[in-house]
């Protein structure tokens, strides 16, 4: 059915080739403090905008409340700005309505992971398509400092002033296991990773769900310093590449090897040379699952990357087939036919 | 024993002789595994298709399948048929049928002096009789003295006439029912071919089955026949039906297909968000069933996402529907807060069912009316509706798609478990006579704001995603008047809470003046909102033939009220209004017009009888109370 | 350019002199890096100390660290001090800190004519003036001259001081607001001891800091003195105040230690079940530092799980509580019926801030009534009670507590942004001085049952988990008067659902009368509620002196309400009702009383002025307006 | 602080060892369906009970809504039947405030992973002490045959009669990449085996996890045939036991290997022995983890038993020490000291 809605969003539609970044950039003041890690996703989702080929106009970012709630004021396409916990619903409804578009969620690890943790999960698993940006600053920053999901445990915050009693999510971990087809993780002090990242989110058909570590300087700084910082970086991350060993290590000296279903980290030399260490597998799902569980040993690296890129047919394609499919077995359907019924009488 | 309460004629006795009637309340009781539902429906589709008015009531029990034989586990299908306008499916029962006695004894108090009871023996064995807590069978002593009772073996019966076409004996117990209905339909001499029409499609591929079933159909015909089980068959005449086309119709199903209506009218597709719940359910499935028509759906998670889907499938230009009934409600609250400040059009019908908490889920009632008007946080007005009857719900949900779609604004529309699953036949228009509805699509796109107005009406334009030139941003936060953008300011939220608030008032403008039937002004008005308007009708017919002083109101739109509504109100010295709540309408009318009005409400998870709004008129007009 | 609008004396000019004044409003405004919260917190707390009366009102921004500069990024805190009663945080400002030029800006407006302005030079440089939007300094144009002005460059001053000690010089910018506090204290001749000594506590470990803060502090002190900046000094007399312990206590505060103190007094623990949200977290806060007072704690995936987890505390025999703010009171509506349904003692605290849907999160409104009184599917009648001061949150947290493990009962407490985080002082009350509370856990074992009732109070018994042989099953489904176990009958569902309403409306028993301040009868009452007692209260005072008729009642318990207030209403002719909603106690009152109410409305997220009710009524009873 | 719970409950109190199944029967009528698998988890759970060693009032059952949402007016024991979705979160306070209780949660796979996926997942990760006993009978039962977040992709249902277009979340999987410390799955045609789980969970310390698999003969008949009944159980099952080889088979003489991190089923002979199969151990999260995902493979039997037990220190266990620290460090709190606070002051 050609509906209101083509002859509204057809007209005069060009591609977005000839824009640059500055035109996703809307002319208002962006708010989040200065120094912000949000700023590290925000500068390459506008600069990778105008090579996702799509206008503008056909770009829609759905956010939740929190600091990152902000982020769909600070790009110069639609967006709605939701309420806690639901972009993800909320998305969910406008990319099966409009699978024309191109959906993106900006979130928090406290909008997805704490109140709005089970759409994160029916979305993993339902698999419409789309981009979800997590900002996980392991803290609840826009209510001044609350532990999240994702704090540490033992961590104090204006919630545990003796200490964080939960262990956190790992938001990977969950990710993989609710069914989302594309896992990946990228960090703040890595803007060039992270607009990786995004492009290969947005090419990815369905629900891509991308962590971003994005440090908060006010309520839990340092965060990820540890393994984030320039000088320790390499040492402390492992970047997943699809078919490639996974190397780190300043001086790419060191590797991960596959013990069993056991990672270890090794380094190159005598005993192991780079034809030992495990290589990495995209579209493993279990892999991508044993790879996220390095953040929990203190003797490995954490990974980034792309954990799993699998090829699953979207939610919304397969909505818009089971009509067609109606459509071809059983007829359209007419208003006539519909309000008529099969047990209608006339009286004359 | 035979008392003919309300029929006209009674002929001789010894030859069969017919009866006229003009009203019969019908109820077929059994186990959950009797189908009752089953010829309850195919009997009133039977009736209506022959030009019998009808109101159908289905009644199950709360369990799926109860333990057999048991008093909570009864199953029943109630039917007030006619020859004039039947508004309710009756108050006291004419004819039972019970298959066991459990539904005997259940459903005996509502049965009229003199009524008939078709009873089958095989349900008042030991197991039967012990389960349904009878010392001895009700059947055999003179407990059922004031009534005309039919019994039979009918397990018995039917083996006896399958065994002459010789099929298997499992097919029995699965058909007994349909024995009944025989029985029933030579009580009103009622021509069967619909029912066979119906087991012959069903049955298309399994010959034993269909010969199995209609033979026993056609036993009932035979042993009512035969036995003489009556001195006189009733006769129905019809009812006068304009010229058109009919169909039985429940209010969950014409929520459904008034939904696609109104999607086609509007030409916007149709996306439905919703998380299953009874008594709402029904509505979910039949947009399920809809995918030739091209309707979108979400079976979401939780309530919270199949309103938040709907909201975006709203933003992005769909008429976006959410379904649920109260505890849904309650959960869809902080969501509708945001459809009021993204002023957006969404529709949500709560089949509302007796709270609080979990409470009776399969039960009905009207006790959601507040939360439908004040159950958000901060100012979040928005329009309410109220659907009166199982065909009503497809006009109101017509009515809430065209103030959401007009005004930009999510519409609450309310109806029950009562009318949601009650059948009445229902003339189908065809799709030209149904109104167009608009949309606010045209934009100045020179002077685009996305919260600039319609002078008039206030209403924002709706611009979604794929309108190229007019991005923006909209959400939760309040927002500068014209700009949408994110503003404190205290005088902006002082006019965007005042606009909010008058661009729902104003729908004042657009609704139909509230009228009256019965005198324009007297000693009584009854106001009457959803589902009571059936027995209301019935009472003030009976009333006004007694040649009672009584107007009756009917509100559909109960935010905001018409304009009208204060000045009727005042051309009558009582008001009487009978809701099944503790007062709620009552309340808001009060607030309102400062007039003090007489509740009359029932909150036992039943429909109001018209028998209890009649003898109410009368306690406050004769000033005396009279027995019901 | 000096007027003193209040000030009761004023000595000869050239010599300095000191001017008694009754009330001052002085308001610190700033960058949110500025520490205008620290100093006007630090400030009041001298004042306080040493006597003298005031409520504070701290003002945020709501970004969380907004751009330098910005007028959006502006914060600040304001105070109303004096020597008499003071109930609000004034309406306009007597003396303005301006940290840099958007707080100028911002501020201007609210600044008396002829009131003071201390302005921080540094900030009006060239980029911080574009950024407010100045063309050009306002200190260097006329357009201050209505006001005084004491301009200077405190980063400057500082530098210069600080050298002398020998400072580096990056400890400068961060202690210029104790430059500024040290001009204000100068300014009423107040005794800087206690901050000081809070310095010095602070610093205990950081001789360096301590000695840099304390002697920038110092160096306002002394600017001032030296500059001469203005010919007179302010004196403000001390308030008598009862003899006693005091602290100056904010609305979140006195909650969180009035739930302890209510747990202490009922000899039962506490938990509380929250999920973090603005203005409320300061609770959740708050008693997750009570870990030494055995208090626990669950801050929960959402607002549903905390709500849900506290039902589920109650059950195990807690004095249960959740607290929350518009949004997380609309998730919680669901569940609010199940505690309804299985009559179990819970506390909810919702701090109203400005709606609908996210709002205005930082801003206070009272726009959650009608979803307190009404908000939930099904009959699901519950106390709401209010509170009206900083102070008055910790009575009305005991008397929540109170009524819930009296009545077995969910009780609704109401707050809102504006005394949750405003402050005044608090004359401490004795732990023995508290009233006791009374459970309900006595139960006669022999003929337990439970949903038995006392049959005045038709409160059901709490037993939990834990006591032997009183096994037993409660949920959400309607349950059989008595044995509570399900059921679906008509008339039980009639009489449990006026059981639950009856026992609600019985407390109207055990609740104070409603008083009057001012006439018992007479023109005009003006009823309030909530935090617009400490407005209507500094009206009264004005209108009272001036000689108008006008009583005031302020309402406390909103359902149900005090059983005389029908006639307490009728004693007078007109009823005002400033709420900071669209009028929804209004409804109520109208509903229930059908007396017309004047409305006055204000959703600006903005507490009421006295001036704008002194004016308001002037209007109705002169009749004609009076300029604000 | 002896409170007045201590008052009201510590007295005559004795252990339940008495006690026999039938003391678990509360005097009204089960009301499921006859045939309904539910029943295959209560009689064992009433048998268990005297064997719990917990005075009956000590006990507490407490559900959401569903057909298993009946299952506490079953229990003569204390029993709360909650909201729909919510029974981990009731329960979760009650365990949090009453430590001293047995705490068991009865939820269907609709309650459970539908409407409340957000506290089953949190609760995973909490770690509050409860038993969850989750019957996944792949239908929401109670509303007459809608799919569930269970439902197999492509099942015609209700509300898709043309087939679900999702993937089913993996319970177990769900479960252990949320945290859970306990986590185990039977079903209703082993009753013998449930009882055993059963146990299992009781004396696991923290959230017990237990999906039990039972047949809706009403609205999903034969769900499960394909591998619970009799003459196919064998073969379409394994049983994890700790520390054993994962054998399976009616002759026994199949088993499971490891291949890396992927899992094949061998036949026992000249190839393999029982030595070269896969040993499990219930310890480890990120086996429990790939063995959970036999579900999907065809090739593989379904597993069945306990698939993890971690000994992780309960959450309501935290919470009592983390008071008693407190009242250590900073001394028990007073109310005269609570009321008067840091900065009060004097008036005479
Ligand atoms: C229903 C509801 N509950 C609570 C809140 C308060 N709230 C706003 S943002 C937030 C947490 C945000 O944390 P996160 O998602 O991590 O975002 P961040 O600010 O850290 O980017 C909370 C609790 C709200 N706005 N709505
Ligand atoms: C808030 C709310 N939403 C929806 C319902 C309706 N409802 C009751 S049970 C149920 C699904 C039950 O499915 P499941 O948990 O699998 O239980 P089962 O009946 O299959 O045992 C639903 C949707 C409800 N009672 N409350
Ligand atoms: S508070 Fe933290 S997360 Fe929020 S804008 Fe500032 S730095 Fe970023
Ligand atoms: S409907 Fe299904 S799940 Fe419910 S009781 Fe019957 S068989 Fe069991
Ligand atoms: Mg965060
Ligand atoms: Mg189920």
């Amino acid at each position: 059915m050609s509906t209101i809605i083509d002859q509204f969003t057809q007209m005069d539609t060009n591609g977005g080739s000839q824009l640059t970044a500055k035109d996703f950039k809307p002319d208002n003041d962006v708010r989040w403090c200065l120094g912000c890690g949000a700023y590290s996703v925000l500068y390459p989702v506008q600069k990778f905008m105008p090579d996702l080929g799509v206008p503008k106009e056909k770009i829609a970012f759905v956010s939740g409340i929190g600091c990152s709630g902000r982020f769909p004021y600070y790009m110069e396409t639609y967006g709605f700005h939701g309420i806690h916990g639901r972009p993800i619903a909320i998305a969910s409804g406008l990319k099966v309505s409009r699978p024309d578009l191109s959906v993106w969620v900006v979130t928090g690890d406290g909008d997805n992971m704490s109140i709005g943790g089970n759409h994160f999960i029916h979305g993993c698993r339902r698999n419409v398509d789309l981009n979800v940006l997590m900002f996980n600053n392991e803290i609840y920053s826009l209510t001044k400092g609350q532990y999240s999901p994702t704090s540490k445990q033992g961590q104090v915050t204006k919630t545990s002033p003796l200490g964080v009693l939960e262990t956190p999510f790992n938001p990977v971990h969950m990710a993989i296991a609710s069914g989302a087809p594309f896992v990946a993780r990228g960090y703040d002090k890595d803007r060039f990773h992270i607009q990786y990242l995004i492009e290969r989110a947005a090419r990815h058909k369905g629900f891509s769900f991308v962590e971003l570590l994005t440090n908060c300087l006010i309520f839990n700084d340092e965060a990820f310093d540890d393994f984030t910082k320039k000088d320790v970086r390499d040492d402390n991350t492992v970047n997943l590449e699809h078919g490639k060993p996974l190397v780190f290590g300043k001086e790419h000296d060191k590797g991960i090897i596959l013990d069993g279903f056991k990672l270890k980290a090794v380094t190159l030399g005598d005993e192991y040379s780079i034809n030992d260490l495990l290589v990495h597998d995209e579209t493993d799902s279990t892999l991508a699952y044993i790879l996220a569980g390095m953040d929990d040993d203190p003797e490995l690296p954490h990974p980034v990357g792309v954990f799993l890129a699998l090829d699953k047919k979207p939610y919304d394609e397969r909505v818009t087939d089971q009509i067609a499919y109606a459509k071809e077995v059983q007829g359209e359907g007419t208003l006539e036919e519909l309000l008529l019924g099969d047990d209608h009488w006339e009286v004359n | 024993m035979i008392f003919f309460g309300r029929w006209t004629q009674i002929t001789s006795i010894m030859e069969l002789t017919k009866t006229k009637i003009s009203e019969l309340t019908v109820r077929f009781a059994g186990d959950s595994g009797d189908g009752m539902q089953l010829v309850g429906k195919k009997f009133s589709d039977a009736l209506a298709s022959t030009g019998i008015d009808l109101i159908t009531f289905p009644d199950f029990p709360s369990e799926i399948r109860a333990p057999e034989g048991t008093l909570y586990g009864v199953s029943a299908y109630q039917l007030r048929l006619g020859s004039k306008d039947i508004s309710t499916h009756g108050d006291e029962i004419d004819l039972l049928v019970a298959m066991n006695a459990s539904s005997l004894k259940v459903n005996l108090p509502n049965l009229k002096k003199g009524g008939i009871i078709i009873a089958n023996l095989d349900g008042f064995d030991k197991r039967n009789l012990k389960l349904a807590e009878y010392e001895q069978s009700p059947i055999d002593t003179d407990e059922l003295a004031d009534f005309k009772v039919i019994a039979l073996d009918m397990v018995g019966e039917a083996r006896a006439k399958l065994k002459e076409h010789g099929f298997p004996p499992k097919t029995l117990k699965k058909s007994k029912n349909f024995l009944a209905l025989g029985i029933v339909y030579w009580l009103i001499d009622l021509n069967m071919s619909s029912t066979v029409n119906w087991l012959e499609k069903k049955f298309r591929k399994n010959e034993e089955a269909l010969k199995a079933n209609t033979s026993v159909l056609q036993l009932g015909w035979e042993y009512a026949e035969q036995q003489n089980i009556v001195e006189t068959q009733f006769e129905v005449g019809n009812k006068h039906f304009e010229p058109g086309n009919y169909r039985n119709i429940a209010g969950n199903q014409a929520v459904a297909i008034g939904l696609v209506a109104a999607s086609r009218k509007a030409e916007l597709p149709l996306f439905l968000g919703s998380y299953p719940i009874t008594p709402a359910t029904e509505i979910l499935q039949y947009i399920s069933s809809y995918k030739k028509y091209g309707v979108k759906h979400l079976q979401a998670e939780d309530e919270i996402a199949g309103i938040t889907s709907a909201i975006g499938a709203s933003y992005g230009g769909y008429l976006s529907v959410t379904t649920t009934s109260g505890p849904g409600l309650s959960l869809k609250t902080e969501a509708l807060g945001l459809a009021v400040m993204t002023e957006l059009p969404l529709i949500v019908v709560d089949v509302m069912r007796a709270g609080p908490s979990t409470g009776m889920p399969t039960k009905p009632e009207q006790s959601d009316l507040n939360q439908a008007l004040f159950g958000r946080h901060g100012e979040a007005p928005m329009p309410v509706i109220a659907a009166s009857s199982p065909s009503d719900c497809f006009d109101m949900t017509i009515e809430a798609a065209r103030l959401a779609l007009k005004y930009m604004t999510p519409v609450l529309l309310l109806t029950d478990g009562y009318i949601g699953q009650s059948t009445e036949p229902w003339k189908i228009p065809s799709p030209a006579e149904l109104p167009s509805l608009v949309k606010n699509l045209e934009v100045d796109k020179e002077n685009f704001q996305p919260y600039m107005r319609d002078p008039e009406t206030l209403v924002r334009p709706w611009v979604f995603p794929g309108m190229k030139g007019l991005e923006h941003r909209i959400g939760g936060l309040e927002k500068q008047d014209g700009s949408g953008k994110v503003s404190y300011d205290a005088a902006n939220h002082q006019k965007m809470t005042d606009i909010r608030q008058r661009k729902i008032q104003g729908i004042q403008n657009d609704i139909p003046d509230a009228t009256v039937t019965g005198p324009e002004s007297g000693e009584l008005l009854i106001v009457g909102w959803g589902s009571t308007k059936g027995a209301i009708t019935t009472a003030m017919d009976r009333l006004t033939e007694e040649g009672y002083d009584v107007a009756h109101l009917h509100l559909k739109h109960m935010n905001p009220f018409p304009k009208n509504l204060g000045n009727v109100l005042a051309n009558y010295r009582n008001i009487l209004l009978p809701e099944m709540n503790t007062g709620q309408l009552k309340m808001v009318l009060q607030a309102q017009y400062l007039r003090d009005i007489i509740g009359f409400n029932k909150v036992q998870g039943q429909p109001f009888k018209a028998s209890e709004i009649e003898n109410k008129v009368k306690e406050i007009l004769v000033g005396e109370e009279v027995m019901s």
